[in-house]
C-alpha cells in the first residue's frame, strides 16, 4: 500500500552538495502538489564535516520533522552510522554502495546504488547526487517531468549543457532504481491530490523578510549573524527596489541605534538578530522604549547562552525579550511558529510597534528560519497596517510630544513637519520633551507609558493572534509558543485518535499575554502541559508569574526541534495518571 | 512646507530651554557657533535633526529650535545616521563629547566616515568626562591626576584628528571654543561640506578641567596657504603636539552615503514592483 | 523634653556649598556619640541649581531618612517653598533672614539667621555655611568642641589660618542662636549613651569597595557611571597599595571582558555599573556563565529605563540581573539593604564567583551609594573567603576542565599552572574544553551547569544572608529585597508598638531564591505583604514564580526612597482588612 | 616550576585539536608562524594565554596547547588586556578576525594601543566575514557585490594600518598568508616587542574572497632601509593602495602598561597595609 506521508533524510559529507540533493528532492514534491517540511543540521567545520538534510513529503498538511524515518540515504559511512538509529524499525536503506556497507543484522531494507560507478560510466563525475535523486524519484513515485524541470532550474541556469548532463544521469540513477527495486509501495507516496490548491514553498527567514516588506519595512540596520543573517541579506536585495535602505551597521549597538535614529526620522524601521546581538541591543531598547520610537527586533533564537551553538535551535530567550532591559521599559513580545505566520505576524509586528509606539520583539529560531515548508498563498490584504497616531499641528495649541493621553499614546510628530518639533529625550522627561526629575512628572510619564501595555493589551487581544488545536475544552490542555507547534499539532491528532481529550492554545503575543483567553482555554482542565525548548521553562514560569498556573513542564535543550512522538508519549502519560486519579 | 520666508537671527534658534552648563563652558560656543550656522544657513527648524550622546555636550539637542534626539552614551553617530538615510531631505548634525566619541563610541567614527554619511558630527572635546564629574577621558593628557587616577593616568592621549584622518574623512576640521569667530566660520563650512563632516572642538571644562590658558597659548590657525586636499599634510598638523592648529585640515569630494544609495534605488527601480512581485517568485 | 531622633534638612542652592555643612553636622554628631544616617537629592544642572540635604541624628540605630522633618533649615526662598510641606506641623524653621521670608501663616516656630550680615561683620563672607553650623550645633545641642575638630578638619586642612577663620564664625552663629534661642528642648538631642560602641561613619559604595577588599579584590575593570562611580574612584586609590589593579576601560564591554581576561588568569575581579552599563554586560555575562569564570558585578541601581534619571533611586534592575542574558546562564544575584551589610555581602558574592565559577551581581542603588550612615565596625574575620577549587595536576589523568562532576562545580586550573591549560570556550564544549555540537554533550554540560545553581541554593543558605525583623510568625508577613529594609524595618517597630502582628523577612540572596526559608516564614501569615521601589513589583513577581506566592504589592517609583510611615500605613491598612475579615 | 628544558619544536605546541579552517584557508600560516614563534622563543606552554573573538580566525585558541579564551565576537583586546593585567609572567596573544577586530571590536584598538597593553595583536584579515559565510567587512572593497550586498558595497574600505599608526601603537606590522616564511619572522619579533605589538596579517579566505593571487602580485616587502621609527613614512607606506608592502612599519620603545602599572604599586606600597588600615579611616 502506498503511503501519504513519508519521511526521508540524506546524511553524508557537507562539500558533496547531498543537502541541495534534499533540496531539490523537497522542492520536486512541492511542485508535485504535495506538502513538503524539510529539517537539517550543520557541521561543525567550516568546509566539510558531516550534514543531514531531512525532508517530510505528504499528500496533507505536514508540521513537524517527523518522528522516525521512512527512507535513510547513506551517501557515505558516517551517513549510515550517524543515522540508522533513527530509521523505523522496517525503514529502507539507500545508500551508495561505492562507499558504504550496510551491515546485514539491521531490520531493515536496503537498497545500495553504485553512484559513483554510474556517474563515471556517463563521464559525469559530478553527478553523484543527481544519480542518487534519479534513484530517489524512482523509489518514491514522484513526477519525472517536474524532477527535469527542477533539475533544469537549479544546474542548468549557468548552462544548458550541464542541466541537460545532469537529467542523464538523473534517468541513468532512476533506471537502476526501477531495475533493482521494482515497485515497492510501501515507500512510494500515493498522488497529490489533483489541482491542490496553489503554494508558496520557502523558508522562515525569507516569509519574515517579506512579512517585513507587507508590513512597510523600508529601513533595515543590522549586523550579520547566524541563523538571523539571512533575512538582512533578503532585504539587502529587496529594500532597495521598494526605496528602502538596508544598512550593514559596524555592529549590533550601531544597528539598533541606526533603526531608532531612522524611525525616528519617520522610516518603518527594524533589524534581526540572534541571542548574541540581542543581549547588545538591549541598552538602546530601553531607549526606544522611554521615547517611544517604534522599533521591531526580530530574534532568531539560537541555543545559548553566550556563544552556545549557532547552529542549533533553542526557545531560550523569552525571559530575556520580556525582561532583558534596565528599569522598566514597556514593549511588546511576539512569537512565530511556523513559516505562515513569520509573514502575518511581521505585519502586527509593525502595526504594534508604530501604532502604539514601542519596540516590539519577535521571537522565532534557528529551526523555523532555514526550515522550507509548502504555505498557502499569503494573502496581502489580511497584513494589519496601523500607522503612528500623528498630532494636530495646526491647532494653535503648542505640541506636546509626550502628552498625558487616557490611552498612554502620544500623537507623534515627524522631522519634516513643521511646528512639530521636540527632543526624544533618554531622561525622564516633561510632555514637551524637557528632562525633568520631578517625583510627580515621573509618576505621570512612568503611569502613560505603562498605560500603553494595557491599551495593546485591550487591542491586540482582537488581532487574530491565537490559535486553537484539538479540543476547546480539554481534559489536558497544552499551553505554548513558537516552534513547538507543529509537533504538538501532530501529537494532539493522534492522542486524541486514542481517545484523548487534549487540546492547545497558541499565542503569537507574549508580552502582554492575553490572560483572559487562556485562563478561559485552561478552566476546567485537569491538567496544564508546556513544552519548551529551553532548560528552565521560560513560558511555564511566566505563566505561573502572570496568571498563577501551574503546569507540567516538558524541555529539550539538545539544539534538536521537538518530535511528535516525545509529546505524544508525554500527553499519553499524562492521561494515564488522570485515569488513575 | 515652504522655507521660512522671514530673515531669522540665530537666537530664533533657540528653544527656550535654557543650557544647563556651568557658566564659562566651554560648549556655549559651540551652541552659538551652531545656532549661528543654521540662521546663516537658513535651515528651517523643522528639516533640522541633532542626535546625541550622553555627557554635558550631549545635552545640546534640547536647547536648539529643532528635531532633536538625546539618546544613550556613545551612539550619536548611528542615531544621526539612521535619522539622514531614513530622510535625506533633513540637515542632520551629531552632537557628543569626548568620551562621548573616542571611547564608548570610539567604534563607530571610523565607519561614518568610511560610509560619508552626510552629517556634521561636532566633538566638544574637554579632555574630560564633564557630567560624571571629572574622570580622565582618552584625551586627557598622560599623568592626570583625578580621583580616578589619584597617581596619574598611565595611558597616552589619543589624538582624534590623526585617526580620522586615517579614515579617510571626506571633511576634518578643528576648532576652538576660545575663538568662537573662528569657531561659526569652521562649524558653517562643516554643515555645507557634502558628506562626513568631522569637528573637534577644543571646548574647556571650566569645573573639572580648565584648559583656556593653556591653548590659548598654543593655538593657530592653519596657514592661509595649507592645502586641504594634501592628505600628508594634514595628518603632520594635526600630529603636531607644540601648537594647537585649528581651521580645515583636510576636504575631499565624494558621493555621500544617501546619494550613493539614491543612485542604487534608481537603478534596481522596477514599475509596479511590489509585494505581490516578491511573493509570486516563491510560487510553487 | 529633649528628644532622641531628630531629622534636620537643609535646602538651598547647590553652588553654596550648604551641603557639606549638612555633612558636617553629620560628622558631628557621629563623632559625639551619635547614631547618624543621611540622605541627599542631586541638582538637575551640572552645577548649581536646587539640592537638598538631610540628616537624621539619633541616640539609639537609625534605619532610614526619617518621616517628617523636624527642623528645616532654609539657605534661600527655594529651601522654604520646595520643602516645608515635608516639616512636622510643630516643626522649626531655621532660614537665613537675609534672604528669605517664611510668611506668618504656617504653624510652626522658626529662627531666623542673618547670616549673610553675621559673616561679613566678621570680615568672612564665605562663612555663612559656618554661621549656621554655629546656629544648628546651639540649636540640638551638639558637642561644640567636637564641632571645631571637625571644622580643622574639613576646612582647616589646607590652611589653618582658614580653619581658625570658620571656627570663629561658628562661635558667631552659635551665640547669635543662644541668644535668640534660649534652651528649647524640644529640638534638642538627649545626650548620646556615654562610652557607646565604636562605630564607622561611611556610605554604601565604601563600604562596597571595602567589602571587595576583603573579599579578595586584586582587579577592577570599570567605566564611570552615576552612581556607581564613586566605587571604582576608591578602588583606583586602594588596589594598587594592594598590589591590585585598576582600569578605567573605553566602555562597559571592554570593562566586564578584561574583568573576565582577570578572573580566568587569576584574578578576584570585579566591576561596578549602574542600569545602562549592565545592559552593555549582558553578552559578556553569558560569556562568564558558559565558560564558568568568576566575576562580581555590583550593579548601583538608578531610576531608568535607560537614562531616565541617574541620580534617584529605584529597585527596578532585579529582572535584568535574573534574567537579562541570552539564552539560559547559571548566575547568582545578591543585593544590599544597608552600608554594613554593604560590606559583608561582598565577601559573600566574592566567596559564591570564587568557589561556584559563575558570575554573581550585586544589586545596590542610588541612596543606598551615598548615604552616610554610622555602623559598627567591620569584623574582617567574618568575611567570607571561599577560593577556586583547583584541579589536582599531579593525578597523570589528563585534565578536564569541564568535568562532569556531582555539584557541578569542576576543578579549576588557571594559566601559569603547568599541565592545566584548556580552553575557555565560549561554544558549547566538552568536558576538555572542545566545541561540540552534539546532543548528548550539550545535556550533559548545560545540566552540570545548572546542577551548580542547586549546590549554591545549598550552600548559600547556611551564609547568613537572611534576616529576620519583627514578629517570626506573623500574621503580616513582609517580604522585602535591599533598600527597603530601613523603613520597613521601623515600620514594623510602630505596628507592632500597636499590637499588629507583623514581621519581615529579608534576604540577600535573591537568586537562587531561599525557597524553604521563605516559605516557612510566610506559612501560617494571613497576608503577605512586598514594598518595592519599581512599577511592576519584580520581587512580587519573582516570588510568584519561583514559590507560587500571592502577595500585596506597594510600590513607588518616583525615584525617592521610602519613608517608614507610608509603609507603616499600608501595614495597618491591611490590618484592618484582617481584622475585618 | 621550571622551564622545559628540552627543545621544543612547533609541532608541540599544537594542542592535538585540529583546526577546522577550510583547506587552502590562509589561516594556516598565521597558526604555523605563531607555533614557530612560540618555539622558537621557548616559551612554555602553561605561561601562553591566547584570547580570541568569533570568527573562523577567532577559532584559533584552541588548536595552540595553550591556555587559551574563545570569548565573544570583538572583544579580544579588552579579554587579552585582563589577562596579562591580572598576570604579567604570561606571553599574551589576542586573535581575530577583521570583523571582530575593526568592525563590531574596532573601538578597543586604539585604546590597546594608548596603554600600550604588552600583548601581541593578530588580526587575520581576509576582507570577508568568514564563518557567517561571506558578507563584506570593513575592509572589503568597494563595491564588493555579496548576498548582503546585491549591488555592491557602498562604503570605502577602511585602512587598518593608518589608524592603527594614527592610534601611535608601539609596534605595527603587515604580513601575508602567501608568504608564510617572512610572517614567521614578523610574529616571532612581535611578540618580542614589549608592549603592544600590532600585526595584520592578510589572510585570504578561499571559500568567500580567494585574493591570493590578488594579492601576491602587488605583495613586497618594506625596503631594507626603512626607519622603522619614522611615523611619517610608515603611515605613507600604509596608505600606499598600488603595493601590500609587508614587514615592520613602525616601532617604538615606551613602557608596557604592566611596567607602569608594577611602578605605580612600588610607589605606593606601605608595609603592613591590608584591610583594616582602610577601615580605620572610617572610624568616627
Ligand atoms: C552606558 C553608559 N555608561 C556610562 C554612562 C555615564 N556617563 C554619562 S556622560 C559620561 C561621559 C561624559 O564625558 P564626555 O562624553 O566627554 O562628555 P562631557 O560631559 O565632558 O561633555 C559617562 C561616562 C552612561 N550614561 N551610559
Ligand atoms: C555579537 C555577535 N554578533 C554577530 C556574531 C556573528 N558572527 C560570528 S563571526 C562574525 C564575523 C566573522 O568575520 P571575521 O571577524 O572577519 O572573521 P573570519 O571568520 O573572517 O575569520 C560574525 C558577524 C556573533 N557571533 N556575535
Ligand atoms: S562640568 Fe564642565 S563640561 Fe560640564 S557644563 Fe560644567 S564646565 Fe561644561
Ligand atoms: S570560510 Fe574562509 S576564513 Fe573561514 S576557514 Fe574557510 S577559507 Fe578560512
Ligand atoms: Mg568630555
Ligand atoms: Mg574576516
Amino acid at each position: 500500500m502506498a503511503v501519504n506521508d513519508l519521511v526521508l533524510r540524506i546524511g553524508g559529507e557537507s562539500g558533496d552538495g547531498y543537502v541541495s540533493t534534499g533540496d531539490i528532492l523537497g522542492r520536486i514534491s512541492a511542485q508535485s502538489g504535495y506538502e513538503v517540511y524539510t529539517f537539517r543540521t550543520f557541521p561543525a567545520e567550516i568546509l566539510g564535516g558531516h550534514v543531514m538534510f531531512q525532508v517530510r513529503i505528504g499528500t496533507k498538511k505536514v508540521t513537524s520533522r517527523g518522528d522516525k524515518l521512512d527512507i535513510l540515504v547513506a551517501t557515505n559511512q558516517d551517513g549510515y552510522e550517524k543515522h540508522y538509529r533513527d530509521l523505523r524499525e522496517d525503514g529502507l536503506i539507500v545508500y551508495d554502495s561505492n562507499s558504504t556497507e550496510i551491515p546485514a543484522e539491521g531490520g531493515w531494507e536496503s537498497l545500495g546504488v553504485p553512484v559513483v560507478d554510474i556517474a563515471r560510466k556517463l563521464k559525469y563525475p559530478r553527478g553523484k547526487n543527481a544519480v542518487l535523486l534519479g534513484a530517489l524519484v524512482h523509489l518514491i513515485g514522484l513526477n519525472v517531468e517536474e524532477a527535469e524541470k527542477m533539475i533544469m532550474r537549479r544546474w542548468g541556469r549557468k548552462s544548458a549543457e550541464i542541466g541537460q548532463k545532469n537529467i542523464e544521469v538523473m534517468r541513468a540513477g532512476l533506471d537502476y532504481a526501477a531495475e533493482n527495486w521494482p515497485e515497492v509501495t510501501s515507500y512510494r507516496l500515493l498522488a497529490p491530490k489533483a489541482g491542490g490548491e496553489e503554494r508558496l514553498i520557502m523558508d522562515g527567514n525569507q516569509a519574515i523578510s517579506i512579512g517585513a516588506l507587507a508590513g512597510g519595512a523600508n529601513f533595515y540596520g543590522g549586523y550579520p549573524i547566524t541563523p538571523a543573517s539571512s533575512i538582512m541579506e533578503f532585504l539587502a536585495a529587496e529594500l532597495p527596489k521598494f526605496g528602502g535602505v538596508m544598512i550593514q551597521a559596524e555592529d549590533e549597538i550601531a544597528a539598533i541605534n541606526m533603526v531608532i535614529g531612522a524611525s525616528f526620522a519617520g522610516a518603518h524601521a527594524m533589524t534581526a538578530t540572534s541571542g548574541p546581538g540581542v543581549a547588545l541591543m538591549s541598552e538602546a531598547l530601553g531607549l526606544a522604549s522611554i521615547t517611544e520610537i517604534p522599533v521591531v527586533l526580530v530574534d532568531v533564537q539560537r541555543v545559548g547562552p553566550s556563544t552556545g551553538m549557532p547552529t542549533k535551535t533553542d526557545q531560550s530567550d523569552l525571559n530575556l525579550a520580556i525582561y532583558g532591559t534596565a528599569g522598566e521599559a514597556p514593549k511588546v513580545v511576539l512569537a512565530v511558529g511556523n513559516v505562515e505566520e513569520c509573514f502575518y505576524v511581521m505585519g502586527a509586528a509593525f502595526s504594534a510597534a508604530e501604532h502604539f509606539q514601542v519596540p516590539v520583539l519577535v521571537l522565532s529560531d534557528q529551526d523555523l528560519s532555514n526550515r522550507i515548508q509548502t504555505v498557502p498563498v499569503f494573502d496581502i490584504n489580511r497584513v494589519k497596517r496601523l500607522s503612528r497616531v500623528l498630532p494636530d499641528l495646526d491647532s494653535g495649541k503648542e505640541y506636546e510630544r509626550y502628552a498625558l493621553t487616557e490611552s498612554g499614546i502620544s500623537p507623534m510628530s515627524i522631522p519634516g513637519m513643521e511646528g512639530g518639533y521636540y527632543t526624544a529625550e533618554s531622561l525622564e522627561h516633561k510632555t514637551k520633551g524637557a528632562p525633568s526629575y520631578e517625583p510627580d512628572n515621573r509618576n505621570q510619564q512612568m503611569k502613560k507609558r505603562c498605560r500603553k501595555m494595557e491599551t495593546i493589551s485591550n487591542e491586540m487581544v482582537n488581532w487574530e493572534l491565537f490559535k486553537y488545536h484539538g479540543d476547546r475544552n480539554p481534559e489536558i490542555a497544552v499551553l505554548g509558543w513558537g516552534t513547538s507547534e507543529g509537533a504538538v499539532v501532530e501529537a494532539i491528532d493522534r492522542c486524541r485518535a486514542k481517545g484523548i481529550s487534549v487540546g492547545a492554545f497558541y499565542t503569537n503575543l507574549l508580552h502582554p499575554l492575553p490572560a483572559e483567553k487562556i485562563s478561559e482555554f485552561v478552566e476546567g482542565a485537569k491538567v496544564i502541559f508546556v513544552p519548551e525548548l529551553n532548560y528552565r521553562g521560560q513560558y511555564a514560569n511566566w505563566l505561573r508569574s502572570q496568571l498563577g498556573l501551574e503546569a507540567v513542564r516538558y524541555n529539550r535543550y539538545d539544539g534538536l526541534p521537538f518530535i511528535a512522538g516525545e509529546i505524544e508519549a508525554e500527553i499519553e502519560k499524562l492521561a494515564a495518571q488522570i485515569a488513575a486519579f | 512646507m515652504a522655507e521660512q520666508a522671514i530673515k531669522l537671527t540665530s537666537d530664533d534658534y533657540k528653544s527656550g530651554v535654557k543650557p544647563i552648563w556651568c557658566p564659562g563652558c566651554g560648549d556655549y560656543a559651540v551652541y552659538n557657533a551652531v545656532l549661528n550656522a543654521l540662521a546663516e544657513l537658513k535651515v528651517p527648524f523643522h528639516k533640522i535633526a541633532i542626535g546625541s550622546g550622553i555627557g554635558c555636550s550631549g545635552r545640546f539637542p534640547a536647547f536648539v529650535k529643532s528635531y532633536g534626539f538625546h539618546g544613550v552614551h556613545g551612539r550619536a553617530l548611528p542615531l544621526a545616521t539612521g535619522m539622514k538615510m531614513a530622510n535625506p531631505e533633513l540637515t542632520v548634525l551629531a552632537i557628543g563629547g569626548d568620551g562621548d566619541g573616542f571611547s564608548i563610541g570610539g567604534g563607530h567614527l571610523a565607519h561614518a566616515a568610511r560610509r560619508n554619511v552626510d552629517l556634521t558630527y561636532i566633538i566638544m572635546d574637554n579632555e574630560i568626562y564633564g557630567l560624571t564629574k571629572g574622570q580622565p577621558s582618552p584625551t586627557s593628557p598622560q599623568g592626570m591626576v583625578r580621583k580616578a587616577s589619584p597617581y596619574g593616568t598611565l595611558e597616552q592621549p589619543l589624538n582624534p584628528l590623526a585617526m580620522i584622518l586615517a579614515a579617510n574623512a571626506s571633511f576634518v576640521a578643528r576648532g576652538f571654543s576660545g575663538r568662537p569667530k573662528d569657531l561659526a566660520v569652521l562649524v558653517k563650512r562643516g554643515m555645507e561640506h557634502k558628506g562626513f563632516s568631522f569637528i573637534q572642538v577644543i571646548s574647556p571644562c571650566v569645573s573639572w578641567y580648565n584648559t583656556y590658558k593653556k591653548f590659548r597659548a598654543i593655538a593657530k590657525m592653519l596657514p592661509e596657504d595649507h592645502d586641504t586636499s594634501d592628505m600628508g599634510a594634514a595628518m603632520k598638523y594635526a600630529q603636531d603636539t607644540e601648537t594647537l592648529w585649528l581651521g580645515v585640515f583636510f576636504e575631499r569630494k565624494a558621493l555621500a552615503y544617501h546619494e550613493l544609495e539614491a543612485n542604487l534605488q534608481k537603478q534596481v527601480h522596477q514599475d509596479g514592483y511590489g509585494v505581490k512581485s516578491v511573493v509570486d517568485r516563491f510560487l510553487r
